[in-house]
């Protein structure tokens, strides 16, 4: 099985350094196909291992050398698979071997190809890493590595200022977020002497709760910058200024689900501080609400869904927070599948439509995007959570963790969260491929995707639907490492209320969402519209101002501080001290100079004079030495 | 009882007489007290013992030094009256009278007054010169020497600065030559 | 009334200042070495003094070098100073100021 | 051969410098590039004869002086001092091997040569005399290098940087001359050895007093803040050759010498001024990451960048425990080949273009994608990228840190943000964005002689990023006997607890200091 787990975890490594041979050189294919091909082979290895982990089998677990030692500390590189990492293996390699090839199509045209599938097989290989990692630090060798990556890709098209700005706004918060978690390394080390997870969990139950739950606070806030968490969220709806493919890969799938990784990895700690637990799942709850306001009157596409996956992440540390570490594990499964197809979708409307992201410059492309409308509806359908999908499966089981576990506040918001879920998503529905054709006005002539692209995305469309199905059997393999809680609503009939109640909400906003929009009324906003000029639509549509207030408060304060502690302080201060005390010197060369006045007679006094100063000298330390031990009794009375 | 009263009228001499010989405009009068005062010290070597070093001074600074200078004053204008335009009196005194003062704190301190051995002690039944002179001639032989050789340098030394041009003789030159050397002088001086 | 060492420091003690006097004010360079050989001749009392009291040869060893530095020093000195009254035609300290910083 | 390599080590450039004098102009870089590559294997012989599961000292030399004061020709490396010297050799040859268009070759190569000298003779001397001497003469060539071939400013800096730093070590000779001083007070013999000087267990006052003497030396040549003013003017004057063994091998000279002096002799105050120090290393972090920031030269970016990465170096070494000054050795090397990198890729651009400013380029990926595929790579290294030679440092450094105390390293490890936004920015005005300037439409990428210089140091930047062990191991065993040491000197209960006791290192310390004769 070792080999499987190197082949899983190196073959994305081979790719990325393959494509990048052809860094510098123009297009070819083969840069492109090489790496999806040995992703495939990834893919296939995580299969292997799945099967073999769900027949039963021990987990695998190598050292493959060691990293660090030093002192005490002693970090390997060792991987792990064991079930919770095999069904992220899978997750992982499944979604990037889609975007992969789905990307040969997509970045046909851009010049830079060959460096893109160095890049985005760079991030698989750091996503797997991250998540077969058996210590904390190589956890963070991929947590920060998928952030190089993230950095490389949303900066894809570098020479987009806001692109590049979206790059390095992604990496510096996370970065402060990756302070937080190093904090929680360092704690994690110092008080249980290892970074191994088997140690650590092993001996976490003996620590003091204090220490416990500041463990806890610094590791979950690495999570919120990876998961884009308030109040670190605002890069992910930025981060969309990346290639499409990026944002299915990393900014839906598989990247921003990395805190939720997180926490469920950590669940013994978890489990031993519900306090903090529950501030997870109340923040979750949250976002969750948060992100899907901010959605509901977005006007650019790939924002939509951003936020629509900030959202779920929400959902996902309701569960994580509250205990049902499986669920949120298999909603962040299920959610890779959907929004990774709405992705892709999205890509295809965008190339169709000329990289143009407003959905109200669209409409009325179901007629010519037959394949990539179906794609979308289902994946939204998904995503709002309708029986059969994927999405009602493991979402609706967090309305009922929330419900179980007596959280009635989060249930409720969660609920709400769902009704607006499906209402922003099929707006995006009906505003795309329903209604009149409103792309005319922009003289722009859609066409669908390549026929392969579609067919790589068929695998994703395929596990959005059927995903559900897997509930029992993954139930029964995940919980051998988690706690396997079961969540069932104690009266049938409370179920069957909830569930059906559930669905209508749900169905109703999707009708409402479809009778507002898709409609041939629907105009291209010109900012003259009455909702438009309402408060509450412009706070929504500037995302609270916060990113408003993030730049005026923290970014601008930070420049200006910077320039006054060059100019000011390290030019004005100390240089200027350190410059002064030579001045003095000089100065007082300057001025002692007039003493040199070249007359004989006076240069006589001042040798007498020094020689007065010398004789003083004698005198004083000669009284000194006499009276020394009366000198030290007053000193010490002064207490010196 | 002797001592003490030798000790008080030459202490009393020399302070004045040097007293006189830095205060004076007269240049002869500074050179003449000056001479006095050196005599005048030379009386404290013979009350302490040191009968050589009393008639080193006698001969060598009463009489060489001061001739040297009797002759050097030969070649300045020593007829005019010295100007002395000191800016403050006070800084002077000040200044010199502090110095003696820290000077005899300095000596009077108790620590050095103690713990100092002689490195050579006077030979009990020798006289002055002789003592000096063994010492002067073993243990202090090079130092001699090189001082002797220092004496023989300043001599050449004085000679060559001083005696440039020293083949001319005034009082043998006509006054013709003697303007004419006068103005060659000049001009190599400027 | 035993004359003792201390009388004869501040014989010289005294004297040095004198000397100080002297140094301070001329303005005359010959009178200037007068002040100078003040100076040593006080510290050489100062020697001898103490040479005497103490049963060492040393001091008076020390006196005879002092005695003959200043003939050297006079040799030098005066021959300096008849260069520098030929050329410029006076031996006042205020004119000479070639050393001013 | 292998009994003086330390001596060959150090007198070889020397020699082979005054030979320089009567060698061809034209044939002089090749000469030079031979003498640094001969110098170069001979550190890597050092190294593949050290025995890296040894503590002590190794290759010890010993010649006396001058006996009557106890000061000794005595050399030896251990595994804090090894790394350095093959690193500073390193630099010299790429620094020869990359030097582009330089007026005065000759003299520039003399110069190196020497300066090769007295970095090897700095890292190996164990004798406070020897030691000073070498280290005062390191400011000589470097002095020569800014100020004859420097840029318009140049004699400030030069004259700036060479009294400054001299000011700072004058003091430190003080503290020598004092301990000196102190040791012939207990044992009735003068040494200047620094292995004795180990042994004494000084005074707590005392201590403290030297303590605060060394560490202006120290703290001058680090730079530490405030003391860093000199440094930018250095770098920004300096020649890219001067900038790059400037921050590579110069400035670990005061970190080193830290862990050479402060902390084995004074283990009390060091405790004692443990906070302090970590309070203005941690100023020295963000305040100069904050200047980095609102720099408008690349250059000044990549020296402030230095300052605020020796914070971590000094934080790492007032750890105090094995981990920390482990990671704060480990981390001079990786700032060294970092920083050096960094400024060997400005000078590539400032060779094309004859100008700094970060303003005047932009889109170089475009024009240049090589360079700024190397340049990205050692940017990442510098933000503490994983994986790559900083972290590794980095790393050990705050976790040794976090021991003593959570709060500072909380603030400290915000360099791993303020780094991130002054390098991300710099990275972005230059490379990203598209082609204005008209001049730099048709600048060439690196070329092979500068990707000689920069290959293996980014071979070296992934390489022990990766595999940090061949030099994390032969550290550590040095540490640990230096922690050791420390906590068996010291006298303070605050000191016996703030240095960990490794109960196994007990052995190995006794042993390097009867190694000392």
């Amino acid at each position: 099985m070792e080999l499987y787990l190197y082949l899983a975890l190196f073959s994305p490594l081979v790719g990325s350094l393959f494509a990048g041979l052809f860094g510098a050189s123009p297009r070819t294919k083969i840069a492109g196909v090489v790496p999806s091909l040995l992703l495939l082979l990834s893919f296939v290895s995580s299969t292997v291992l799945l099967i073999y982990i769900l027949s039963g089998g021990e987990k695998v677990h190598v050292e493959m050398m060691t990293w660090m030692a030093t002192g005490d500390l002693y970090i390997p590189f060792g991987f792990v698979v064991d079930q919770v990492s095999v069904t992220m293996m899978m997750v992982v390699t499944l979604v990037s071997t889609v975007v992969h090839f789905y990307s040969i199509g997509y970045m046909d045209h851009d010049k830079g190809f060959n460096r893109f599938f160095s890049y985005l097989s760079a991030f698989v290989f750091s996503m797997m890493i991250l998540i077969m990692s058996d210590n904390f630090a190589g956890l963070f060798i991929g947590w920060e590595g998928v952030g190089l990556c993230s950095w490389l890709l949303i900066g894809f098209w570098y020479h987009k200022e806001s692109a590049t700005w979206a790059a390095n706004e992604a990496f510096i918060m996370n970065r402060i977020a990756d302070l937080g978690m190093l904090i929680g390394i360092f704690l994690v080390y110092w008080n249980t002497g290892s970074l191994q997870y088997d140690h650590v969990f092993a001996t976490v139950g003996a620590l003091d709760k204090e220490v416990l739950t500041w463990m806890g606070i610094f590791l979950f806030i690495g999570a919120m910058g990876k998961s884009a968490q308030f109040p670190l969220h605002t890069w992910l709806a930025d981060a969309m200024e990346g290639p499409t493919p990026v944002s299915a890969l990393i900014h839906a799938a598989t990247m921003v689900t990395a805190g939720v990784y997180l926490v469920v990895r950590a669940n013994p700690l978890y489990d031993l501080i519900p306090n903090v637990g529950l501030f997870i799942a109340s923040l979750g709850a949250f976002v969750a609400l948060f992100a899907a306001s901010m959605a509901l009157v977005n006007r650019d596409m790939k924002r939509i869904i951003a936020y629509s996956t900030l959202s779920q992440l929400g959902y996902m540390f309701v569960a994580a927070g509250l205990g049902a570490y499986w669920v949120a594990l298999f909603h962040l499964m299920a959610h890779a599948f959907f929004k990774a197809l709405l992705f892709l979708g999205a890509g295809n409307v965008m190339h169709a439509m000329h990289n143009e992201l407003d959905p109200f410059k669209m409409g009325g492309l179901r007629k010519v995007m037959k394949g990539t409308f179906i794609m979308m509806t289902l994946a939204s359908v998904a995503l709002a959570g309708i029986y059969p999908f994927a999405g009602f499966f493991s979402k609706d089981l967090i309305l009922e963790v929330g419900f179980v576990e007596h959280h009635y506040i989060i249930y409720t918001v969660l609920l709400f969260t769902a009704g607006l879920t499906a209402f922003y998503s099929f707006r995006l529905v009906a505003l795309i491929f329903h209604g009149e054709e409103r792309y005319k006005l922009f003289g722009i002539h859609p066409h669908e995707a390549y026929k392969f692209m579609l067919v790589a995305m068929s695998p994703l469309l395929l596990l959005a639907i059927i995903a559900g199905s897997f509930k029992m059997t993954y139930f029964e393999m995940v919980t051998a490492v988690l706690p396997a809680t079961e969540y069932h609503v104690h009266s049938t009939i409370a179920y069957w209320i909830m569930t059906i109640g559930t669905q209508l909400f749900v169905i109703l906003a999707i009708a409402f969402a479809y009778k507002k929009y898709a409609n041939n009324k629907v105009k291209v906003p010109d900012g003259t519209s009455k909702m438009e000029n309402r408060l509450c639509y412009k706070i929504l549509s500037n995302q609270y101002y916060i990113p408003y207030i993030y730049e005026e408060y923290l970014v601008k304060p930070y420049r200006e501080l910077s320039t006054v502690f060059w100019k000011q302080v390290d030019m004005k201060v100390v240089d200027a001290t350190v410059d002064g005390i030579a001045g003095i010197i000089y100065a007082g060369g300057e001025k002692t100079r007039v003493m040199q006045s070249g007359n004989l007679s006076t240069m006589l006094k001042w040798m007498v004079a020094g020689t007065i100063g010398l004789l003083s000298f004698a005198v004083v330390f000669g009284l000194a030495v006499r009276y020394s031990g009366e000198i030290k009794t007053i000193l010490s009375g002064l207490g010196v | 009882m002797f001592e003490a009263i030798a000790f008080y009228l030459f202490a009393f001499l020399t302070t004045v007489m040097f007293f006189i010989a830095v205060t004076t405009t007269q240049a002869l009068h500074a050179l003449t007290a000056l001479a006095a005062g050196m005599i005048f010290i030379s009386a404290f070597f013979f009350i302490l013992g040191a009968d050589f070093l009393g008639a080193i001074q006698i001969v060598v600074y009463s009489g060489a030094v001061m001739a040297l200078y009797a002759f050097g004053m030969m070649f300045f204008d020593t007829t005019r009256d010295v100007k002395e335009k000191n800016g403050n009196k006070y800084i002077v005194f000040g200044l010199s009278i502090l110095a003696a003062v820290l000077v005899v704190v300095i000596f009077a301190a108790p620590m050095v007054t103690n713990n100092i051995v002689a490195l050579h002690p006077m030979i009990e039944g020798a006289g002055n010169t002789q003592e000096l002179g063994m010492v002067l001639f073993t243990k202090y032989l090079v130092p001699f020497e090189v001082a002797a050789v220092m004496l023989l340098v300043a001599m050449v030394s004085g000679i060559v600065l001083a005696g440039k041009k020293m083949d001319l003789s005034l009082t043998l030159m006509s006054d013709a030559e003697i303007i004419d050397a006068k103005k060659e002088q000049h001009k190599k001086v400027l | 009334m035993e004359i003792g060492l201390n009388h004869y420091l501040v014989l010289s003690t005294l004297l040095f200042a004198i000397g100080l006097i002297g140094v301070m004010r001329r303005k005359n360079l010959l009178l200037l070495f007068f002040a100078t050989e003040i100076l040593l001749n006080s510290v050489n009392i100062a020697f001898a003094a103490i040479s005497h009291y103490y049963g060492d040869l040393t001091g008076q060893l020390f006196v005879f070098f002092v005695i003959a530095i200043a003939a050297s020093e006079v040799a030098v000195g005066l021959g300096l100073l008849i260069v520098w009254h030929k050329r410029h035609g006076n031996i006042d300290l205020d004119h000479m100021s070639t050393m001013k910083g | 051969m292998l009994n003086h390599i330390l001596s060959i080590l150090i007198f070889f450039p020397a020699l082979a410098a005054m030979l320089g004098f009567i060698i061809h102009k034209d044939s002089i870089r090749a000469y030079g590039v031979a003498i640094a590559a001969i110098e170069f294997s001979l550190s890597l012989w050092l190294w593949f004869s050290f025995d890296s599961s040894a503590s002590g000292m190794q290759f010890m030399e010993h010649l006396p002086l001058v006996p009557a004061f106890g000061i000794n020709y005595i050399l030896g490396v251990d595994g804090i001092s090894l790394f350095i010297i093959i690193l500073a050799s390193f630099f010299t040859m790429i620094g020869i091997a990359s030097l582009t268009d330089t007026k005065n070759e000759k003299n520039m190569i003399v110069t190196l040569l020497f300066l090769q000298m007295t970095m090897a003779g700095v890292f190996a001397a164990l004798d406070g005399i020897v030691f000073y001497i070498f280290w005062e003469l390191s400011l000589v060539p470097m002095l020569y290098i800014i100020g004859a071939w420097g840029g318009p400013l140049r004699i400030y800096a030069s004259v700036k940087f060479f009294l400054y730093t001299f000011a700072g070590s004058l003091v430190m000779l003080v503290g020598m001359l004092f301990v000196a001083y102190f040791y012939y007070q207990a044992t009735g013999t003068w040494s200047f050895a620094i292995l004795d000087w180990y042994r004494l267990i000084l005074p707590e006052s005392f201590q403290l007093w030297l303590f605060a003497a060394f560490f202006i030396g120290f703290a001058i040549k680090v730079p530490m803040f405030p003391f860093h003013t000199w440094l930018p003017y250095a770098h920004g004057q300096a020649p890219t050759i001067g900038s790059v063994i400037l921050a590579a091998i110069l400035l670990k000279m005061g970190t080193y010498a830290f862990i050479r002096f402060s902390l084995p002799m004074f283990p009390d105050a060091s405790v004692f001024f443990m906070f302090p120090i970590a309070v203005l290393a941690i100023i020295m972090v963000i305040y100069t990451a904050m200047v980095a920031y609102a720099q408008e030269d690349v250059k000044q970016v990549v020296a402030y960048s230095s300052v605020s990465h020796m914070g971590i170096i000094i934080l790492g070494t007032f750890a105090l425990n094995v981990e920390g000054i482990t990671g704060s050795i480990f981390l001079m090397i990786a700032h060294g080949v970092v920083s050096g990198a960094l400024f060997l890729l400005v000078g590539v651009i400032y060779d094309r273009r004859h100008t700094k400013m970060m303003n005047e380029f932009g889109g170089l990926a475009h024009v240049m994608p090589r360079y700024a595929t190397i340049f990205g790579l050692m940017l990442m290294a510098s933000v503490g990228m994983p994986l790559t030679i900083n972290f590794v440092g980095e790393f050990l450094s705050l976790l040794g840190f976090y021991k003593q105390s959570h709060i500072l390293t909380l603030l400290a490890g915000t360099a791993i943000i303020v780094g991130a936004i002054y390098m991300l920015a710099a990275y972005k005005k230059m490379f990203f964005g598209e082609v204005t300037n008209e001049k730099n439409k048709n600048l060439p990428d690196v070329s092979k002689r500068e990707l000689l210089a920069l290959i293996p140091l980014s071979i070296i930047t992934i390489w022990l990023g990766i595999y940090p062990k061949p030099i994390l191991a032969p550290i550590n065993n040095s540490v640990e006997s230096i922690v050791q040491l420390m906590h068996d000197k010291s006298i303070t209960n605050e000191a016996k607890t703030r240095i960990p006791n490794l109960v196994k290192g007990a052995e190995i310390a006794k042993t390097s200091e009867q190694g000392a004769h």
